[in-house]
């Protein structure tokens, strides 16, 4: 046997560089601290560096394809959720200057853990190969539970454990979806497996829909399906706000963009079986989501639990497989992201270390009663972000329903479109139900500063920037989509 | 003869039998044991499927499992460490502060 | 130019959105001033705007972006400003700035000064947007936007009952008549497929005539809301609650003339349908004696006022239901000049009364109140159309298109109606202002306002003044350049001086009648409360009472029926019934989440079997 | 069944009412007939027979840490194998991937070390 050629050109390191970045920063970091112990403005500013600097090198990436032995699928998919991903987390890092102490950021390793996590995610996104997945997926899931036990709180452990165990089971689930699909196959990447399974004509569906129910078992913890949910709420209870924002968003991501490559296909199949058990996945999911959410006391559990009703209503999109309904998603999860993280950081700029509000929530209803008389600017900013989650126009999520819905209605999926409309109109009580209780209710607390106390420079500024963009989509929403089309069409999805 | 069926009977008989264990484990050292138990049955029939397709990414997927499983286990334990200082206790049934 | 433009729409909006944040605090002179300022910024890109369209003869059109765009209903977000638009903004703007510095003096002791200001920026706002759209659905957002404005302002004092529901009254009759307006709207979008004007008109001569019959008919009916013709003409003398600078401005001047505007811009709709112009002019005349002859016993002054306000929109009517749809704005234009005039006076005066609005127990005030009394004099020459004030060109221009077109019965209406004018105007102005102070008895020491509020009046009188002579000439140069060119002469000289002359002669009469009436009066003589005519006017013709006795009473019946019968029993039931079973679904499902791990695991095992054991019945079933 | 939809409205509410009855049934079952005495048992080491004493000399925490550095880094000898085997075929290449490897290895290694994770009684 000839030895391998190693070819520096072939290996097309373009492809690779943003995760390069961000695992070399990791270590940089991880370095660092065995020689020096540095405050968390450093690690702070490194973090971000880094993360500028992938998202840098993923503009470099010219031509889109495959590198590193075929193994990496630099996608217009790939690209958009690795902007997203990384985006979303240049808006987080800020929110660890906080005002008050927090023993998690005192660690180098959180900021390590961080940068690992992203790289995995970014590995999750840029690949049809399911052993990269598979890693990726692992390493980012791994730092995240270390990230959610960092939080000094009893609730934090608790949320961890639970979080990790239903996550090692998910992998076992993954996995074993993945043997079926190889054996059926004799591949593990996507692409392939596509070309096989078209090539049959679908001629092994009991094994395949063996298969597919493993993989959205798996997915579906990821994306918080219902049944697969239940962990959502108690993580991102215990978590600290910020990272139950970005849990949210960063994590849901990847697994959408994962879901997408592997049931595109499956749910076109003639027979329409997957596509089915996507409609009704993502039907239960928006309306359990919602119904719980109404009935909850904490904002941050509701925000868990209406979180869960957003990831239904986007992955509609999956099982409608238009391209419009596709850029729907990426625009939806844009919009989604500023709006959502701006209403965790709304909660964490009101987060005390030791005093509480409540026995059990951080961030009960109560706490925001009258907050428009005694903390007004406060008070409008949540609401922005509320009414922006509820899809009142002209605020951002309102857009991304929009183009969703029409797109379920130019699919001729009308059924769809009507539960994702009644939906919506559910969700509007509960949003509005912290609007009513900021700015209808009597003041609960006697001093406004109480609503920003955690808050620094830092912090209000990832608020105003969130918030204006929340305001501004309007204007953003037309070049936003355009780029999101050419990249979605790029990549033939 | 032990065909390729075999292998994988025995791979979702383990599978099952991890799965039983996830959902009636009450000790979280046990439930973890049963997340191995369910990645190593995957082990298994990822190996027999290689060696039956005569494509070796199978056996390179199982490496990879067995190395996401041991740190799996890293975490998991260290996180089991943690609940034990403060509970002096592995049941799971300690940790239901948060629901509804 | 475009940037003109969006100042001069914007700035209003500015100015309201500035108060508005200032609206719970109490009063800050800053929220009088800013808004003020901006309008005055308004101010000066409209007249740049007019002076661009009077030099170049075209038009300034935007489009801002696409506004509503479903399916193929497709809405750019345009606004354009054309003669007639330039005309419009001109006259807004000037009335409303003048409106907003008046009542920083007006509403100096009022606890919601801010609020005040923010609602009337915001009219001005609204206001704008209508008279700028390029599309019928844009002068709707407007025309609604002025109508919830009008809405506030007029329950401005929300406190009193009697405001409350005189602004709930000007609120459902308006919105009974934009129901007729949205149809006929909708209808046109059915037939042309556009609600753009341009395009619109472009189009007339497809459309069946009669479908154009029920177009113009319908918008006319909003119109006729909107400029408060029979019989929806109840709620503007009820209107008389809201601050007297809102009379001034909405009342008066601006918001009420759109009706006639509405019928201006779309003069190419009605023009192949003059049946529904005559039933316009026909409808116009008929109010404007109707409201004059209310305004003679009236001992309210701002209702005097108010039904003056109905008799003009009366005659605009007159000009555009018989296609001067030009001397139709020119009358619109005078009118809210020596109007908004009259109202600011009449303001005045009520400061110095104490809010006291029977003119019965003024007169004299004239030693008192110099600056005002010249003023309101000015205005009411004015509107009783002596030469050479503006009322003159425009009214007397009205008459002779009644008479050119050979509808004598119009004239003679007209003419009669010009009479009646005059009356009331000097009789206010002679109870008022001559004769004996009365007000003596009660107690009252008037004073003159502030000299800041007579300077924001006097460009006012100097515009009832010279508007007519000064711009006429221009105004339809410029004016015909878009609406039909016809000139009204009278071709014997002989029989048009014979006009002239006797119409100034009878007005002259008709005032002098007042003075020589009026003067001397001591106090009110009860005697004349017998009369059958007075009890007839006193009571509006007795028309709010029937609208009281057949449609009020029965409707508030209906309504209390629906209400308790329909509305709680069976509609809320079935609303709650949902809304609790969502909410209890919540609960049960909630019950679901123990937080015990568990659970959970089992939990999601279960799904995955739920899952495996769907997908196979379902490939059963697709087998 | 004239619309295609119609099966899956049925299977909606067909999974709506199974995922409830089955919870419900479940947390029923479970709070009714587990029986709680053996859970303790099964939390013991051998989850049978008697329980077992309390160990008088505990061993250290530090011997788990001990364990699971020593299982992380030996899992990893895994990739090495088939880098030996095809050692000649991999050539160049497989070596310079394989120092990378083993350099992130010791990138790890050393920050246990410093950590203090190797020494036997710095644990507090």
């Amino acid at each position: 046997m000839e030895p391998v050629k190693f070819d520096l050109v072939a290996l097309n390191l373009n492809t690779i560089m943003p995760m390069l970045i961000t695992l070399g920063g990791a270590l940089f970091i991880l370095i660092i601290d065995l020689f020096k112990k540095l405050d968390k403005q450093f690690y702070v500013t490194v973090s971000m560096a880094t993360m500028l600097l992938a998202i840098y090198a993923i503009f470099q990436i010219n031509s889109a394809g495959r590198g590193f032995f075929d193994v990496m699928l630099v996608d217009g998919v790939a690209v958009i959720s690795q902007l997203i991903i990384l985006g979303a987390s240049v808006l987080f890092m800020p929110l660890a200057l906080t005002g008050f102490r927090f023993r998690e950021f005192k660690f180098a390793e959180y900021f390590a853990f961080f940068l690992f996590m992203i790289a995995g995610f970014q590995f999750m996104v840029s690949t049809d190969n399911l052993i990269l997945i598979f890693l990726g997926l692992e390493t980012g899931s791994l730092a995240l539970y270390a990230l959610i036990a960092m939080h000094n709180r009893q609730k934090s452990l608790e949320s961890a454990l639970k979080y990790f165990t239903m996550g090692a089971f998910a992998a076992g689930l993954f996995a074993f979806g993945s043997m079926i699909f190889y054996g059926i196959t004799g591949s593990v990447e996507i692409g392939q497996m596509k070309t096989v399974i078209e090539g049959n004509n679908f001629s092994n569906m009991p094994l395949i829909l063996l298969g597919t129910a493993f993989m959205i078992a798996a997915l579906g913890f990821k994306l918080s399906i219902v049944p697969f949910h239940t962990w959502t709420p108690d993580v991102y209870e215990g978590a600290s706000a910020p990272l139950a924002g970005y849990m949210s968003i960063v994590p849901k991501i990847a697994g959408f963009v994962v879901a997408l490559r592997f049931f595109d296909f499956l749910a076109m199949a003639d027979d329409g079986v997957v596509q089915t058990l996507l409609w009704i996945a993502a039907v239960a999911t928006m309306t359990i989501g919602n119904i719980l959410a109404l009935v909850q006391d904490g904002v941050k559990r509701m925000l868990a639990y209406s979180s869960v009703s957003h990831a239904g209503f986007v992955m509609t999109a999956i099982l409608m497989g238009t391209t419009q309904a596709h850029v729907g998603m990426f625009l939806y999860w844009t919009l989604f992201l500023f709006t959502n993280l701006g209403a965790f950081a709304m909660l964490w700029i009101s987060r005390h270390p030791s005093k509480q509000f409540d026995i059990r929530y951080d961030h009960p209803f109560t706490k925001f009663s009258g907050m428009v008389k005694i903390n007004p600017v406060a008070a409008v900013m949540m609401a922005i972000f509320m009414l922006s989650l509820a899809g009142i126009p002209p605020f951002a999520v309102y857009w991304g329903k929009l183009y969703l819905i029409g797109a379920a209605i130019n699919s001729d999926h009308l059924y769809l479109a009507l539960i994702m409309a009644i939906n919506s109109a559910i969700a509007v009580y509960y949003y509005l139900k912290l609007v009513v209780f900021m700015f209808l209710k009597d003041p609960s607390q006697n001093d406004g500063t109480i609503y920003n106390m955690n808050g620094t420079f830092p912090l209000r500024l990832v608020l105003i920037v969130a918030a204006v963009f929340v305001i501004a989509s309007i204007a953003t929403i037309e070049p936003l989509s355009a780029f999101i089309q050419t990249h979605v069409v790029a990549s033939g999805f | 003869m032990i065909t390729l069926n075999h292998y994988l009977i025995v791979a979702a008989v383990l599978f099952v039998i991890g799965m039983i264990g996830v959902m009636r484990r009450k000790n979280l050292l046990m439930l973890f044991f049963s997340t191995e138990i369910l990645l190593n049955s995957v082990n298994i029939g990822f190996v027999a499927l290689s060696h039956y397709l005569n494509d070796l990414s199978g056996q390179i997927f199982a490496f990879f499992i067995i190395a996401i499983a041991a740190s799996e286990v890293a975490v998991g334990l260290g996180l089991l460490i943690l609940l034990y200082k403060r509970k002096n206790t592995v049941d799971l049934d300690v940790i239901q502060n948060m629901h509804g | 130019m475009e940037n003109l433009l969006y100042t001069a729409l914007f700035a209003p909006l500015v100015g309201s959105i500035f108060a508005g944040v200032l609206g719970g605090r109490s009063k800050m002179m800053i929220a009088g001033l800013v808004p003020s300022i901006l309008l005055l910024v308004s101010l000066a890109a409209s007249l740049v705007l007019l002076g661009h369209v009077l030099s170049t003869g075209t038009a300034v059109a935007v489009t801002m972006f696409d506004w509503i765009n479903i399916g193929n209903f497709n809405v750019a977000f345009g606004f354009q400003v054309d003669q007639v638009t330039a005309v419009m903004i001109c006259v807004v703007t000037v009335v409303s700035a003048m409106v907003h510095i008046y009542s920083i003096g007006y509403m100096d002791h009022d606890k919601g000064f801010n609020r005040f200001f923010s609602y009337l920026s915001l009219f001005v706002f609204s206001m704008m947007f209508l008279v700028m759209s390029d599309n019928f659905l844009g002068l709707f957002v407007g025309w609604e936007g002025v109508g919830v404005c009008s809405y506030l302002l007029v329950g401005f004092w929300y406190h009193k009952r009697s405001a409350s529901w005189a602004a709930n009254e000007a609120f459902i009759m308006n919105r009974v008549a934009d129901l007729g307006m949205l149809l006929g709207i909708a209808l046109i979008y059915w037939q042309l497929g556009t609600v753009k004007y341009d395009e619109v008109f472009a189009n007339v001569d497809k459309l069946d005539m009669t479908v154009l019959l029920w177009i113009t008919g319908l918008l006319f009916v909003g119109a006729m809301g909107k400029s408060a013709q029979f019989p929806l003409h109840t709620w503007l003398a009820d209107a008389m609650e809201g601050p007297t600078p809102v009379s001034a401005l909405i009342h008066a001047a601006t918001m009420v003339t759109a009706g006639v505007y509405l019928v201006v811009r779309a003069n190419e709709l009605y023009a192949p349908v003059p049946e529904v112009g005559y039933f316009i002019a026909c409808l116009g005349a008929f109010v404007a004696m109707f409201a004059a002859s209310m305004a003679l016993v009236n001992r309210d002054m701002k209702r005097i006022i108010a039904y003056s306000t109905l008799s003009q929109l009366g005659y605009m009517f007159v000009a555009a239901g018989l296609g001067a749809y030009w001397v139709a704005l020119f009358h619109l234009m005078t009118h809210a000049f020596f109007k908004a005039l009259l109202f600011l006076g009449a303001g005045n005066v009520m400061h110095a009364m104490h809010d006291e609005l029977d003119p019965f127990k003024m007169g004299g005030l004239r030693k008192a109140m110099k600056g005002t009394f010249i003023l309101m004099t000015l205005a009411s020459v004015a509107l009783a159309g002596i030469w050479p004030l503006a009322g003159f060109f425009s009214k007397d221009l009205i008459l002779e298109v009644a008479f050119v077109e050979h509808h004598f019965i119009l004239y003679t209406v007209l003419l009669l109606t010009a009479g009646l004018t005059a009356f009331y105007s000097f009789r206010l102005v002679a109870l008022i202002f001559h004769g004996e102070e009365r007000y003596k008895l009660f107690g009252i020491h008037p004073h003159e306002a502030y000299r800041f509020m007579l300077i924001a009046m006097s460009p006012l009188a100097i515009l009832a003044v010279i508007a007519g002579f000064g711009f006429k000439g221009d105004y339809f140069a410029m004016v015909t350049q878009m609406l039909p060119a016809t000139e009204y002469h009278v071709h014997s000289p002989v029989v048009y001086w014979t006009m002239v002359f006797g119409t100034q002669i009878f007005v002259g009469l008709a005032i002098a009648y007042a003075y020589i009436k009026y003067v001397k009066v001591k106090a009110f003589d009860p005697a004349i409360e017998s009369n059958f005519f007075y009890k007839l006017l006193i009571n509006q013709y007795y028309i709010p009472a029937l609208y009281e006795k057949f449609i009020t009473v029965p409707y508030a019946k209906l309504s209390r029926f629906a209400w308790k019968q329909i509305d709680q029993r069976i509609v809320d039931a079935i609303v709650d019934l949902i809304a609790t079973s969502i909410y209890k679904l919540g609960e049960v499902s909630k019950r679901m989440h123990t937080g015990n791990l568990s659970t959970m695991l089992r939990l999601m095992t279960l799904g995955f079997v739920i899952v495996l054991v769907i997908a196979l019945a379902l490939q059963m079933m697709a087998k | 069944m004239a619309h295609p939809y119609f099966g899956v409205f049925f299977l909606v509410v067909f999974t709506a009412i199974a995922f409830i009855a089955t919870t419900t049934l479940s947390a029923f079952v479970g709070k009714k007939l587990a029986a709680r005495e053996t859970e303790k048992l099964k939390l013991s080491i051998y989850e049978c027979g008697p329980e077992t004493s309390l160990q008088p000399n505990k061993i250290s925490a530090q011997f788990y840490l001990y364990a699971l550095l020593f299982i992380l880094f030996d899992v990893e000898i895994i990739f090495m194998f088939p880098w030996a085997v095809d050692f000649k075929i991999l050539g160049m290449f497989g070596f310079i991937e394989m120092v990378t490897f083993i350099f992130l290895l010791a990138v790890g290694f050393v920050y246990a070390w410093k950590k203090g994770a190797l020494e036997w009684h710095s644990m507090k």
